[in-house]
């Protein structure tokens, strides 16, 4: 049977952890402030008076101890999911991450395996302080071992986490903090359809392919809305998991359109955009008529808010990338 | 080895000077002049923590955790310290920044979203105020560490929550500073919560104070509401780092009366009753009723003190109030001393 | 809540039963069996350590971080443990490893070259032994809590070393496993090293066992070249844990006999007769005293237990000398639980 | 008046070390076994006994602290120069260098700046075991704030060295440990001509350029050999500073060939082998007449050491990935 109702994506991954809890008794949800509070955006909302203490709890404040001792819980049967509080909060716990988490199943051929979700509020454009609005998805994607999720939608919300928690291998689930509050119809049973390592056309063109995840994905369809008003069809391609990467998917559609524009909020250098620049040319050489170009961050700490605007991915800013890929007519 | 290690740790129960009734408890008060210019600074900070509040409610703010309830511990931190000492605070210790001398204003910059840090740390040796919690902690000990040997008699009080506690990066500075025998205080504002985390989910520790002896650290406890208490333990603790005894530890035990920050909502975690019984050990009303009992203060010079804090209030609003744009080429002219090509080319499309 | 605290601190020295002359200190030994196996189990593990050695000569193994001198803390570790406790080894502890049950060929796996950790760590609920110092505590404390959630009585035994209890992950398991309340025995083996670092510039607390107290976490100290005291110590931890009194710290003081590794050169920091003075507290010469007193102990019995050991070190000559290719496929067959695309196409090229 | 050595590049970091030790009293060396035993490498070697031990300290096993600390004493006018022992025991200190270490003189817009070095000895090919090889540049070349410097050779080890303790900036110091007892005549005097930003082309070549740095260097000219014995010209390029980067040497290199090959150990995804890939070809499109290919290591965890030789860029996999480059001629 299958639900649909109407949730924001902080709602989604509410329901998420709800059903995965309530389907599994192995699952546990632990971090900091995710008790009685439910999280400071409330995503954990609830958990525990539904589930108890044993199952949702909260933890001493300390992001290493909170991995590392979802690492033991996760090699004895458990299957954690753990919240660190903020992007850059979760830098304490990076040995844990990448001597533990990401290579336990590989150390051990197999025999030990890590089913533990590392749910991670991330990135931008809500007016942070320092260190709460970092996008740090390079730094796990570059750990081989770590698979890598960003939703865009409340549905993809949804549907990733459950499977992120289903999943035997870690996942670095990581929640594009300003989209907590947009809303839509989530289905809601069942197992949804895999989204883990699958890319989707968010929207179909034939000019040129802006390809993005997490909370780049609404800038880019507004930026697609806006280029067609403008007489230009901009195709949108949404990753949802950055590891596993799909380039069956993302290199299908640069090939169609021959033109690409990367947009991400993370500092542009050595990141995830230029592994997508960089695969993608290096498969679709032939296909592109100018070389895929980067609307990114820049190279500097996050900003204090009042001048976030000016570092973050926007419209105009996309449609000058797209303006420079070198249009004939132009 | 062992046989002397029982002098590292604390009293059974905290330091308190003058009690909650105002009447002093112990004869080894500071002195008179102490004791006024700390209730200024009581009465200056607690304005300087409503007026950020209300800075916040008119959106001129974007949050602010209030040290509301703390400020003994606030001020005491300030006012032992000599002039080449260093501060290093936490997120939530401006008014303790401001008691040292910094501008509120630059020192509210960060909350008003201007700039990540708006005062010069330098200036009056205050360090940025710290967001990752624990990890202001090991600066503090290269701080001293770096004075010692400079030959410097420099001592640098750092701040910490109860939560900060938890992280490694508390136990690797309180390590280093005892190994170093560096000479700084670690004082801990011990306010039974970590956001909504009270302390018992915290630590099953006897108390904070208790975690000093690992580390070969002299510690102590004290009441946090009483600014008396406050002083005359950490003027001792400072002594002892200044005269080359190593780092000490100093565990107040206070509690943050108001929600995290604004953002915060304290009622899913706590009770109006629990919140209750700390109004009475309130630090100003102590104080205050402590001096006029001995006829050290009078309405007048209240009058004065309070108009001497209004005058800070007065100037927050001005200056918070006043928009000044960032300039965006800030955000590419720092990051390194001389900006890079690409960070020149990037600021040039920015 | 502080009344009781003092009951945390570890004795003021370290617990011995039999002293360096092979005689009982205290009454309350092991029981015979227990002394006999103890002796076997010190015998095997320093076999294991000389054959391993001779291995790393022979060029087999790339390196060695041998225990020798530390046996009586490796079996006991090993002994203490029901089948279904749990073990938390570092990289020192393969002696450790062995007498929990796995097979020390499986075990030297990762020194040898040919993968990582060679052997199931669920078969004998030994965790790889782990080289990032301290980062297997906090793990152990994730496989305790488990446990008890799950209802399991079972018993973890977190193996850390002087240097690793500097880690952050140190202080953050420790502290984890007070609040949780988790079924846990750290147990330090304090060889007064790490690599080249004397306890002295490693902490200056009282002694390691006093990190305790700002946990919350009961201490004890121990003789670690006493294989007595280390099981009588450790049973009580364990026995503790398991009945729910939460986790337990010991400290045992004992000595790195030979360099860290063999690429490592001791001579550069500690003197022969530093070391010298360490050769009379040898765990095994004292135990074989006080078994051959007692008249449990005969020449014949001796030869059987070395006879025993032998096996242990041909069956280990055997197979680290054969050589197992290792699969270039396994490269990327364990990454993921199944290999991703990008993986296969990888694979295919190697 | 200016000295000629031949040194090991292990020996030159010392001389380095000593050199500016000797001319500026503000340089302390700090780290775990750096003291007494000199370091696991040497590298340094009697520094405690020629300045004493209040320059040159061992410090209690912690690298959170070791760098925090270091961030305090360059707050407090030293230039601390910290040792990481190896590259993945540097992750404990991930959010003091992300966090503090890279952010402090923006933070403060240029009030507070931390002249300091975070030593790594980095990479493989020296058959060590998990946790002592991984190629970690790419974390620290996404972070904006820091310098990210990998000498490949003695000389340029001496002089990156010198000149990233005398920067105002912090400097990651990526030290090839296969490449420690390799051995070249050092110019020791003089300020050396600056390196950090500036990359090199250590061959020429006309039919295409190989990219490497660090531990890759050697791989990439020994490639160039062969292939010259083959027919084939390859240019080498050797970056010498990760962050800055060197766009214009890069960049007129390939222009000049056409044709590239970028060669790291570190594991390919979103590492800093994207980067290069992608802004070369964002800047060269119309140079080139093949895609830029990659040899890297794969994305997987660091191998065990009899498996190591599979994993890291060597000759045939340079050569094979050049013959990929669409060579009319095939
Ligand atoms: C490393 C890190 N993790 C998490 C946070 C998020 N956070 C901010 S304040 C806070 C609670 C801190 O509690 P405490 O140390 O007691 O200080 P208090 O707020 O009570 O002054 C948390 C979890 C943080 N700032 N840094
Ligand atoms: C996080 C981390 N930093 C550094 C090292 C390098 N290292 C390996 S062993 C060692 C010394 C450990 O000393 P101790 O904990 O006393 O254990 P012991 O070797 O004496 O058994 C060091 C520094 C490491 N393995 N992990
Ligand atoms: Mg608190
Ligand atoms: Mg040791």
């Amino acid at each position: 049977m299958t639900v649909h109702e109407k949730l924001s994506m902080g709602q989604a991954l509410n329901r998420a952890l709800r059903d995965a809890m309530a389907a599994d008794p192995a699952v546990v949800v632990f971090g900091e402030d995710v008790g009685p509070l439910g999280g400071v955006f409330r995503i954990t909302d609830g958990l525990t008076a539904e589930f108890g203490e044993d199952r949702c709890f909260d933890t001493p404040l300390a992001e290493s101890g909170i991995v590392g001792v979802a690492v033991g819980m996760a090699m004895n049967g458990m299957r954690p999911v753990v919240e660190m509080q903020f992007d850059a909060f979760a830098y304490p716990a990076f040995e844990q991450i990448v001597s533990h988490v990401a290579k336990m199943r590989n150390r051990t051929r197999g025999k030990v395996s890590l089913p533990m979700v590392i749910r991670v509020p991330y990135a931008g454009g809500i007016g942070g302080v320092e260190h709460h609005c970092d996008s740090s998805e390079a730094y796990y994607a570059h750990t081989p071992g770590l698979h890598v999720v960003a939703p865009a939608t409340p549905s993809d919300a949804y549907g990733l986490l459950r499977e992120a928690i289903a999943s035997p291998d870690p996942v670095v689930f990581l929640e594009p903090k300003k989209l907590y509050w947009s809303k839509e119809e989530v289905e809601l049973s069942g197992r949804p359809a895999a989204g883990i390592g699958k890319a989707v056309v968010r929207r179909e063109g034939t000019d040129a392919t802006l390809i993005a995840y997490g909370p780049s994905v609404p800038v880019a369809l507004e930026a697609a809305e806006v280029a067609d008003r403008e007489g230009r069809s901009l195709q949108v391609v949404d990753l949802r998991s950055i590891v596993p990467f799909d380039d069956e998917t993302v290199c299908a559609a640069v090939r169609s359109t021959g033109r690409a524009v990367v947009v991400a909020e993370a500092s542009g250098f050595a990141s995830v955009s230029s592994e997508i620049v960089a695969r993608v040319t290096e498969r679709c050489f032939h296909s592109l008529a100018a070389p895929i170009r980067r609307v990114t961050g820049y190279d500097i700490p996050y900003p204090p808010p009042k001048l976030e605007h000016l570092h973050l991915p926007d419209v105009d800013r996309v449609l000058e990338a797209v303006d420079d890929l070198q249009w004939e007519d132009s | 080895m062992t046989g002397d290690a029982h002098h590292l740790l604390p009293s059974a129960t905290p330091v308190t000077l003058i009690g909650v009734d105002g009447r002093a408890v112990r004869d080894e008060l500071p002195d008179d002049a102490a004791l006024l210019r700390a209730l200024q600074g009581l009465i200056t900070a607690r304005r300087l923590n409503e007026q950020a509040y209300a800075l916040v409610r008119q959106g001129r703010l974007a949050v602010y955790p209030s040290s509301h309830g703390q400020e003994a511990c606030q001020v005491g931190a300030a006012q032992v310290l000599g002039d080449g000492d260093w501060l290093f605070p936490t997120y939530r210790d401006t008014a303790a920044i401001a008691e040292r001398g910094v501008d509120p204003v630059e020192a509210l910059s960060l909350l008003k979203g201007d700039w990540h840090c708006g005062y010069d740390p330098h200036e009056h040796k205050v360090a940025p105020h710290t967001t990752p919690l624990a990890t202001q902690l090991p600066h503090a000990v290269g701080v001293a560490h770096a004075a010692r040997l400079k030959g410097e008699r420099t001592v640098v009080m750092a701040l910490c929550g109860d939560g900060g506690t938890s992280e490694g990066d508390f136990h690797e500075a309180l390590n280093f500073a005892a190994v170093l025998k560096a000479p700084v205080v670690f004082f801990l504002q011990n306010n039974e919560y970590a956001i909504s985390v009270p302390l018992s989910r915290q630590t099953a520790a006897p108390s904070l104070a208790y975690k000093g002896i690992g580390y070969g650290i002299r510690s102590e406890r004290v009441d946090g509401n009483d600014v008396a208490a406050v002083l005359a333990v950490l003027t001792d603790a400072v002594n002892r780092a200044r005269a080359g005894e190593g780092p000490q530890l100093v565990e107040a035990h206070t509690y943050r009366m108001q929600a995290h920050t604004n953002a915060d909502d304290a009622t899913r975690y706590r009770t109006d009753d629990e919140v209750a019984a700390w109004v009475e050990r309130d630090p100003i009303v102590r104080l205050e009723k402590h001096l006029r009992d001995r006829g050290l203060l009078t309405d007048d010079s209240l009058a004065e003190m309070r108009a001497a804090a209004e005058k800070t209030a007065e100037h927050m609003r001005d200056g918070i109030n006043r928009d000044v744009e960032p300039d965006p080429h800030d955000l590419f002219a720092y990051v390194y001393a001389e900006p890079t090509t690409q960070l020149r080319e990037q600021g040039a499309q920015a």
